[in-house]
Parts: C-alpha cells; structure tokens; sequence
C-alpha cells in the first residue's frame, strides 16, 4: 500500500500542467472559475485543443486511439485540468456514448461516429428522461416503429442538456410494448436534423437555459442507426452506469472549489476579522476539506480496483452520491460565505466593458446562480436517491 | 397563555391571502422582480391602500397594530404568496426608526404607501454587523453631512430618502441619518438580486443630511429595529416553507414513479415527515419571536437569534430538500418551487445568517 | 396570541416548587439527577407522596378523580418534577392502561383497578411486544383461548419495563387469527401471580436491568379481566398512542438536562479554558437549546389544540421524534463535554460511605451508561420510523 | 501509487483473524473487561508470542514492522474483533517512546509481552491537552522527583512501569520519565471503563523517576506518539465499523416484519447505504493517515486529524445508526452490537474527539 505520487506520475502533473498554461485562454479559464455558463465556441475551441494534444480522448481505451493512461494519471489530468478553469470536456459523445459503441456498436458505426466526435463534427446530446420517466427511466414511452428500413419515432425526451448546440442525439426508445419494461427498449442515434424534431428550451430556476425538451413526430431514422440489438438498448445504458467511475465523485472539481474557497476566506470579512478566522466557517470548511481528501482516496481505491479487473460494484454510486453532494456542499458554503453579497446576481460585470461597481468578489458575481444550478448535480444521472437503490440491492441482494 | 390569533388577525391573513389571490398572480411578481425597480409600484400602492402597513405600526404613530403577533401574521401571508414589495425594507423597518424619532408625518406616508424610505447600515457586505458603521457624518452650523458607502441597501432605487448609520467626530457611538434621495453626493447603483427585487451600492460624498434622535445615541434603537425586519424575516420563511410543504405534499400524492405515486416510496415518506416536523419548530420559534419582540432587550434578541437560527437552518435544508423530492421538475423556471425555494434561501443572507444568529444566541 | 404565563400559572407553579422544596428527598433527587436507576423503593415513595397530595392523577380527567389542570398547568408541574428531580411517574398504570380503561373499560373495572394504581396497590408493566413482533406491533402472536369463565394464554412478550417490580400487567393478545391481523387482537390484565408466567430478566448494553421478557404458559386468566370488546384491542392500544401528548416530548427532562449541561460547561476545562468558552461547543449547545425552546412551544401549541378539542393528528408522533432525539442529544452532547472522563463507569460512586477519587463531577459518573441507555428513546413506543410512516399516512392520505 | 496490501500483511491480517476466531470468544472478552485488570493477560501474551506487538515496530528496535500500514493492519483486524488487550495504551505508543529515548533492552520486553509499560500524560480528564502537564519533576544529584496527578491512564494497573509527562523547573518544554510501578509515592486508583477494560487516577508524590531522552525537549516525541496512538484507534475504529457493517447487512437480510425482511423498505435501504458510503469514507481517511505517518509532523497531523475527526464523526453516526435500525435486539447484552458500538462510542473520548481534531486541522 502506497499512496505517493510515483515520480513518473508527478512528471505526468507537470506536463500537463505546462500544457494548460501555455494553451488555455485567461478569459475562458475566467469564466469557468466563476462557474458561469460554457459557451458553445468555448468548448468546441478547447475540444479541438485537446484534440490536437491527442488528449481529448484521454479516458478511451488504446485500441480506439486512447492514450493509454493509467487511471491515476486520468485523475491527474483530470485534477489539474479542474484546478486550471478548463472547460468540462462535453461527455455526452466522448465519455457516454463512445463506451457504448465500442463495446456494443458495429465496425461501420465505431469508424464513423468516433472520429466525428474528436474533430467536432458532431456535438452530440442524450435523450434518455421522459417527462413522466424521470427515476422511473424504464417506464419510457418514446416509440420507435420499424418501417422497412426506418425506424419512426414519436415521442417526447426532456432535460436534453446542451441540446441547442447539438446535432445529434443518442436516444433510448421502447421498440416492444409487450414485455417487461426493461426488455423493449432500443438504443438509437437520431440526426438532429431529421424532419419532425423540435427541440424546445427550458429555462432552469437559476435563470439559465441548459437543458432542452426534444419532441418527436414521425421522425424517419435509418436502420443502421440502431446500437446494437434491438430491445438490448436498457443493458447498454446499464453497462454505461456501472462503468463511469473516471470522473464521476469529481474531485478536481471540488478541489478547485475548495482552493478558490481558501482564498475567499482570507479576504471577506466577519466581524470586522477575516471570515477564516471564524471559528463555525473554519470548522466548515475543514469538514469540507477533510471530506474531499478521504474522496480522492476513495476515488483512487476504486479506480484501482477497476484497473485490476474487479466487477461492476456498488462504487460508481457511491462515488456519484459522495462527489454530488461535496460539490453541492462547496457551493453552499461558498454561498455562506459571501454574506449578503450572495443575494446579488451580477453576470453583467464579465461583459466586455463592464466598469460599474461589483458587489461580491467579481469571481463570485454568479455564485448564487451557482449554486442553485447546481442542486442539479444529485439529481441527474440517475439521482442520488436512485443511486442509494442500486448499493442496498448490490449489497444486500434482494 | 392563548395560541389562538385574534380574530382581527384571522381577517387581516384572510385578507392578504385574497389579495394574493385575485390580485398577485405569480407571473407578474417575476417580471417585476427583474424590472427597473425590481418591484409593482402598483402592487405595493394596493397593500398599502389595504391598511398592510398600517398592520405594521401602533396606533400611536398612525397604524392599527404593531405588535409582534401583528408583524408575523402579515409577512407569513406575504410569504406564502412569495410577495417582492419592500414591506419590510423600506417600511417596517426604516418606519420604525422614523417613528422613534419622531419623523410622524414621514410615517405617515410610509404608512399609506405614498413614501418608501430604504435603510444603509451595512458597508463590508460579507459581513452581519450593523453595529460599526465607517461612514463618517460631520456638523457645521445646524446642518449635517455624511461621506461613505453603504452595501447592498436593499430596494433603495426609487426610494423617497435613506436613512443611514454613521460616526461623528462628537459623539462615540453611531448616529442615525435620513438623507433625501436626491440629495447632492448621494450616487446609487442598482444591481438585481437572485431571488428577484434589487439592491444597491450607495456612494456618499458630503450629503447634506439629517440627524435621526440624538447623536451617538442610536444603537438601542437600530438593535430594535433590527429585530423588526428579522422577525418579519422570520416570518416570510415561515410563509414560504407552508407553501413549498403543501406543493410538496402535493408533488407526493400525484406524481407517479415505478408505478405508483413518491408518496408511497418509505424513503421518501421519511423524508417528508422529517420536513414536515422541522416546520413546525420553525413556526414555534417565529411564534416565540413575535411573542417576545415586545421584551427587554436581550430576552428579546435571544427569541429572535433563536428564531433566525431555525429559519435558516431549517429553511436552506427545506428549499434543498424540496428540490431534490421534487426532481428535475423542481429545477425549472416554469415550476413555482424554485422560486420560492431561492427567496427561502436568500432569507439566511439578510439581517444576519444562521451561525451569525447561533453565536449570538450562545454569546448572549 | 399570547406565550407568556398568567399569574395564576404562576402562582401555581410556585406551589409546586414549594411542593417539590418540602417533600422530595436530597438522595432521591441526586440520583435522578444523575441518570442512575430509579429504585423500587424511591418509586413507591414518590408515588405515595403526590398521591398523598391528590397530584399523582394529575393528568387525569376531574371525573376519575383528577385535579383538573389545565394543559398548561400539566405542563409546568412535569417541568418543574424534571427540574428538581423527583422519580418519573411510573407511566404503564397510570398514563397507558387508565386512559383505556377510562375510555373502554366497565365500571366494574374502573372501580377496582383505578384506585389500586393511585394507592400503590398493584405495580402494572407492559406486555405489548414480542421477540418476532416489534415494529409490525399487530403481527403478535402470544393467544387467548376462551376456555368457559377464563381465557388461557400461551406465548411470550418481551421489552416489559420493570417487570420485575410489578404485580400486574397489561397485554395484547391473539384472540382470533382467522382475519386481519389488527382485527384479533384484545386487551387483557393479567395477574403476574398466576401460575405459568415466569419472568427473565434482559440485560442491557449499559449492562442495567430494567427490562424483561415474559413466558407466559397455559396462564389462566378470568374473562372479566378482559378489557373493552374482544378482537377490539388494537383499537385501544391505537387510541393511546394518538392521545398520548402530555409529557411525550420530554420538555421537562430536557430542560433538566439543558440546565445541569450548562453548569458542567462552565467547570470542565477544554484548551485550559472553560468549556462554555469554546466556539464549537458553544455552537452544540445553543443548537440544542434553540430547538428546546422551539419543541417547548411546539408542545404547548399541541396541547392547547387538543384542549380546544382538535382530533388526534400527527401530532402525537411528531412530538415523540422531536423529543426522544432532543433527549438523546442532550445526553450526547454531555458525553462529548466529559471529554475522557466519559470513558468511566463508576456508579460505586453513590454507594453510601464511598470516598474514592471521582473521576468526572460526581453527577456524571454513570453518564455514558445513561448516554447507552437512552438510545432507547427512539426506539420503544413505537419506533421513531413507525412514527414517520404514521406521520406520512396521515398527511399524505395514502 | 498502490493500494494492494502486501503479502506479508495480508498474512498478518489473516493470522489474527484466525487467533480471533479460535482463540478470543466474545464472552471471555467482556468478562475479562470488568476483572480487576480489565483484560485477560494470557490473550496478551498469546498475542505477542504471536508476533503482533513486534509488528508495531520497527527491525532496528527489534520488531519486523512500525510502519503506518502495519499499525493499521494489526489495528483494524483487533477492531473487528473488539479485543481488549493494550496493545496500543501499555505497548504501541509507550513503546515508540522508549524506543526513541533508547530504552531498546524494555522495548525488547514490551515486544515479547513480558512487560507493560502505561503512559500518563492527561491531568484534566475534560481535556485533550497532552501538551501543558503541571505535573513537577524535580532534580537532586543525578535522580529524579516527580508529584502531580494523571488522570485516566489506561490499563495502568498491573502495568510494570509508567511513563509521565512533567515540567522541571530547569527547562522551559516538557520532559518524560519513566516510573516503575512499585515506586515510592506512587498510588493508583483503579476504576473500570464503559467499553471494558480500566483506567487508573495516579497520584505521584516524590516519585523516583528516570529521565527519558533530553529534558525539556520531549514535546515532539510525544506529538509522534500521539499520531501512532491516534492511527491505532482510527484502525480499530475501522475493524468495529466493518463488523458492525457486517452485523447490520446480516439483519437486514434475515429480520422480518410486516411481512417481508428489513432490508426491502426502502428508508431502511437508504440509511445502510448512507452508512456503508460513510465507512467507505472513513476508511479512506485511515489509509491516508497512515500513508503520512511517517511525513513531515505537519502533514503527518493533518491526516492524523482528518482521520480521527473522520473516524470520530462516522464512527458515532455508525454506533448509533446500527443500534437503531437493529431496535430493541441492538440495546441488549447478549447481542454483539452493542459491546462494539460502545467501544467505537468511547474511541471518540481518547487522544482528541471529533470537534477538537476538525479544529487542530483547520489551524493547521
């Protein structure tokens, strides 16, 4: 047992580390420290960064033109990409739907569809929710009918993140009414273009517009655009959940969250003393800390767990309810510690030209926003509340 | 000992609830929380006009109430309609003040909705304490005037005058000011708050002003008016967590998962309880609050830390966990819960959060 | 609206100090004060003192022979019992089994068992639970078989507090087991003397003994101790817990704990200081005496609804959460402020003629036995999760 | 980076498992915590002949371990199996110290089981201060007097010698002495704990005393020793946790009401998991800590602290959770569960509870 850093692993940090100095812009690093909104051009700019490195595709298995990193150095990459302000590399085609197709897609799909997610000729999006399949995913009722050589789906998909930026959507649609829930549902790539879609915005509570409802009349999708078997498409889903470890506690994340936290402390003021020297506040954020540091070990057991072939556990849902909720507790204590400068909602002072007063510290000006967009975090992919169902029925076997 | 309202109470909640009602849809309420003044002058105009603010001073200065019990029933019922209009901010609280000193006729336009008069107390806005003000405010001859800058002085745009708290060179303690609104060096800058309305950064540069009650003397009362504005804080909560529960309540019963309605899943039925028995000690507390906003000073300031303590506490944890019950349907703009919840949340950020409040009580 | 006591609340509740003052006993009041074991002894006594007093039937109604108290005033005398430490009024006679056989019981039945419970004639436990029959309460299988004038019972009850004192007990048992299970259950007395019951003792994890299992085997009982209708019994077990409001949250020995809690923190030292002084103590206690204060109203506010006639709600369970948590950190928190004097279990401390060193302050030697043993709280009369699915039933509907 | 045990230590862990379940039943276990000596002497000795004390340290002391991660390893096995025996209070800790003064042929002892020695370092049982004795030692020619008093010294009766932590009036730091049992001056109190085992009050009076290392400079010896201690009982901790996770899944798989086992209700499913998540937590925090045992003092704290703040809140959370969803069963003395959730209760009370780590963590 040994937790250090080996010297090949620290040389690893420092590579990285020289590479997002020399290519992330300040503005943007700026902007995802302030946890505003990503822009569209913001991530296709930084997808193609990575890309050209060869790093985009970090967490892809060599054979499918991965690196070949071990998962400590992902979780390297991944902290000090985090802790440096780099947009969130986009999951949805490179992490959730590049799994699937490599495991279960056919040669012609894998050749087609991967590459176009690396260069950014697809922006792909996930059509999973319902508005009546929420936790309940299985009882979706989005339909696909085969037709020949088509498959026509009508329905209704919602909480499509980025949706308004994507051409293509990956979709889970119920092909066999007939049976168990589970046993009739397909996995489908639909072309956002196709007749018949209309994707609508739904503006979320924070103020923002991120996710979307996708609606479906006759929409007329190639054959060949089927994953796989047809009625598998709930195993595929599946095999993505019990997979997605890398990532998924996101401690570097929260490790940029704490460090930005740590600085807040020394210059905001509690009774005339700085807020660090509070005592409730430290013993907050000390919680805090000493949480994500028994997380990253955590994160670690399990991802070496994984890289020496243990099985599908329990762990990805305990990672995603740990890491969810440290993030959300992150923001909350951050929120805390702007006092009454948290009621204030001042995007406008990242607009280019802003030059009137700033209320909170300007790194601050959306925390709020922040942090009520960010009670998203428990509750998608699969909610916590889901995830804690899955451990007991692995642990317990009933 | 009696926990029955009154029955003038009973008809004042009656009241604002059918205000609310017919007169206070929802949507208008969002608009105007991110318009100009952040707020309906109209709105605002009606439930003054409806004797609201009247409710919220003694017949001595011109209300018909005043009292604790009088503050809470009024701002819970504007809490379950989640109203914006600066009741508290701009009336009860600086009004208080007013009438303290003796300003009658200013109340008395504050009462009828004809004048607002914002309150500037706090200048490091990270900070709970209205107890240190830097503002400086000089004399010469009779006249005053105040230098400094005063932090997110809630609803100050479009108000009539503010009243602030300052230092004189004469005097050690703080010193009450009310300052016109247009007065010269007096510079606002408005800016949106998250849970709708706005406040503003207020510049002072040699404003002419006028002195509040007697120099250096005016702690005593800021402390008093401070436990007006959270009392009614307090009791806001306390009305939006009614609604949240009932919309939760709701949510539970109809909304099906797994073939059946949330409501029957035992993890969340828990869960619920748990919401549902932390409001009742967060109307306990408000209850305990308005009972003691009459007392001594420091018994009275224990009811209400206790009580901002609980909404806080209690408060955050029932918007979140409303939420996260809800599902995604509880994070969109269209759904009324989220609103209520970040109003509910904000209220932790005013007039002193939940560990400001715990200290407070410990240290007292 | 209005919290603050009358006069005449407290001109009563100066009697019941003077009351307190001049009939409680030093030694008693010091062993309660500290958590130990109430003997049999100092329980008969007390008992024998307020029935002398006419105030052992306080909370009973003026016709059977209560004083006629208000709620309120009910409430302050259990506060100030708590305060000054007199001996809990043994509950299974007098607050459980009167209230049904007031409600449900014959004349024939009022008459002779109310006055034998005031005047210390019989000592009444509890036999509701069963080893397989704890929270699923109505699955209980210990039988009545009507034989002639007698029913004959067979089976076993456990968790029968102070059993070992009493004389008589009280039981849920099967009467018919052709229907629902509720609708076979009846309520019966019986006489510990009768021949086929035999007593075990059940030792705690505090190592205490105050509660027992109870076989009973072919134990004859007569018909006329049968209480109410037969197969009605789950009817009045339920009407008790939903009238059960009086003293359920426990303010009076909170507050009791609250105060001792406070002294102790201003002599124990933590850092070289007074314990009082320290920020994240400090923090503990005010949470716990803010939500005190808060349940004190709470309660209030219940009992003043059920004196104006509200019907049972969830009030009832929610004040048994509330309390048996709050009581459970109160000892919590004294544990923590012993600091490693917790770790001692020295009740020889109290033995007369001891003069060894102590430990922690003398009223604290048996704390974390009583910390251990209070973890009971929330869970006998019916478990705190039994009450939140009581709670949900009743404001869900469902 | 590497998180497999390695071959020799998983072979440690194995053989005490196996001792433990051959050779160490429960019952014996909790009649020995409340003999007189509070533990059962042959089981130490089996312990040590079997190598487990010499696990603790290190080859140049005569031991074939003394890293972090062998302490954790001899540490969590123990726990799950709630021994009793003072491997940490008389041989671990005790024998770290005299180690590092030089002490190798008593060392030598302590490894084979032949002595014991306690360490006293506590004067105020409220407190977790190991740094500021008042306890007195004073120098005439070449011998040393000590007076004062330690409180809660664990396993100290029966032990063979003590070590104690005074000041001299020569130097300004702390100096460390060892006492044979039998000195002059020395009376012990003996008094039993709630988790089993005991604890002594000693009183020294002119106590002849030998000087352990550097007088006045013993300070961050005693620190280090402190962080061994901690880790121990942060392992232990573990090893209760892991059968106390064991005990509660076997429950809710077998326990039936309302027609079906516990663990179908889903409130029940949702707390096992927020516990089991909870232990995975804290077991992270001990292989943190005893990764950065052997670190610079200032790093080894902060995890020694992150550990035993963690250990100290879960553990709690664990102890108490466990007994409730158990019930009744889980309140008596004839089932397991309780004896351990004590003593996970009571490693909270020893070398620094939750808050006062969480608070020399965020100072650190």
């Amino acid at each position: 047992m040994d937790l250090n850093f080996t010297e090949a692993d620290q040389a690893f940090r420092q590579e990285v580390i020289e590479f997002l100095n020399s290519e992330l812009p300040a503005d943007i690093s700026r902007r995802v420290h302030a946890d505003l909104p990503v822009s569209k051009e913001d991530t296709e700019f930084w997808h193609a960064v990575l890309h050209k490195r060869g790093w985009l595709t970090y967490n892809w298995p060599k054979s499918f033109g991965g690196v070949g990193w071990s998962p400590v150095q992902q979780f390297i990459f991944e902290e000090e990409c985090a802790a440096a302000g780099a947009p969130r590399i986009l999951p949805f085609g490179l992490k959730m739907l590049a799994p699937v197709l490599m495991a279960f897609g056919s040669k012609e799909q894998q050749e087609h569809w991967l590459p176009r997610m690396c260069d950014g000729t697809d922006w792909w999006c996930q059509g999973y929710s319902e508005p009546g399949s929420g936790s309940d995913l299985a009882s979706l009722k989005t339909s696909a009918v085969k037709q020949g050589d088509h498959y026509v789906i009508n329905g209704q998909k919602t909480w499509t993140t980025l949706g308004q930026y994507a051409n293509m959507i990956f979709c889970l649609v119920r092909t066999d009414s007939d049976c168990k829930p589970q046993a009739g549902i397909s996995f489908i790539l639909v072309d956002l273009a196709t007749p018949g879609i209309e994707m609508r915005p739904i503006r979320t509570l924070d103020g923002g517009q991120e996710v979307n409802e996708v609606f479906f009349t006759d929409v007329r999708v190639p054959v060949t655009n089927l994953v796989g078997e047809e009625n598998k498409g709930w195993t595929y889903a599946k095999y993505l959940l019990a997979h997605e470890r890398n990532g998924i506690a996101n401690v570097g994340i929260s490790g940029q969250k704490l460090a930005r936290l740590k600085r807040l402390s020394l210059t905001q003021k509690r009774g005339g003393k700085p807020l660090a020297d509070d005592p409730l506040f430290a013993a907050r954020l000390a919680r805090l800390e000493i949480e994500l540091r028994n997380l990253e070990t955590t994160n670690l057991r399990v991802l070496d767990g994984f890289s020496k072939g243990a099985g599908p556990g329990p762990e990805s849902s305990m990672l995603k309810i740990i890491g969810s909720e440290l993030e959300q507790n992150f923001d909350d204590l951050t929120r805390r510690a702007l006092g009454r400068q948290a009621q204030a909602h001042t995007p406008e002072v990242f607009e280019p030209g802003y030059n009137g007063p700033q209320v909170a510290p300007q790194d601050m000006a959306n925390q709020s926003a922040a942090y009520f967009n960010k009670r998203k975090v428990s509750i998608y992919g699969g909610s916590n509340e889901i995830q804690k169902n899955i451990i007991t029925k692995m642990i317990l076997g009933l | 000992m009696d926990f029955q309202p009154t029955e003038e109470r009973r008809m004042l909640a009656d009241m604002i609830g059918k205000f609310i009602q017919n007169d206070y849809p929802l949507n208008a309420r969002l608009a105007a929380g991110t318009s100009a003044l952040g707020y309906c002058p109209e709105a605002y105009s009606t439930m003054a006009q409806l004797g609201l603010i009247g409710a919220l001073f003694d017949e001595e200065v011109g209300g018909f109430g005043g009292s604790g019990f009088d503050i809470a029933t009024v701002f819970t019922e504007l809490g379950k309609g989640l109203v914006l209009e600066p009741l508290n901010d701009t009336a009860l609280t600086s009004g208080y003040i007013l009438a303290q000193t003796g300003q009658l006729k200013l109340v008395e336009q504050i009462i009828l909705g004809q004048k607002r008069v914002a309150l500037g107390l706090i200048e490091n806005g990270a900070d709970y304490d209205w107890g240190a003000p830097e503002t400086l405010a000089r004399q010469s001859g009779d006249k005053w005037h105040v230098s400094g800058v005063k932090t997110c002085v809630k609803f100050a745009h479009g108000a009539d005058a503010i009243i602030v708290s300052a230092q004189t060179p004469s005097a050690p303690g703080i010193s009450l000011f009310l300052i016109e609104a247009s007065a010269a060096g007096l510079v606002e800058h408005p800016f949106q708050t998250v849970d709708g309305g706005n406040a503003c950064e207020i510049t002072l540069h040699k404003t002419p002003a006028q002195l509040l009650g007697v120099e250096g003397a005016a702690y005593p009362l800021i402390d008093a008016a401070a436990a007006r504005a959270t009392l009614a804080l307090c009791a806001e909560a306390l009305g939006l967590m009614e609604r949240i529960k009932d919309m939760t309540i709701d949510y539970m019963r109809t909304r099906k998962q797994f073939g059946s309605v949330l409501g029957k899943f035992q993890a969340l039925q828990h869960r619920v309880s748990q919401m549902l028995l932390e409001i009742e000690q967060a109307k306990s507390a408000v209850i305990n609050a308005a009972n003691d906003l009459q007392a001594p000073s420091d018994e009275r300031n224990r009811a209400i830390s206790a009580a901002k303590y609980s909404i806080g506490r209690i408060g955050c944890a029932v918007a979140e966990e409303a939420i996260q019950l809800h599902g995604g349907i509880g994070m969109t703009w269209e759904y009324d819960l989220g609103h209520f919840a970040k109003r509910l949340v904000m209220i932790d950020h005013e007039w002193g959060d939940q560990d400001d409040h715990l200290m407070r009580f410990a240290q007292s």
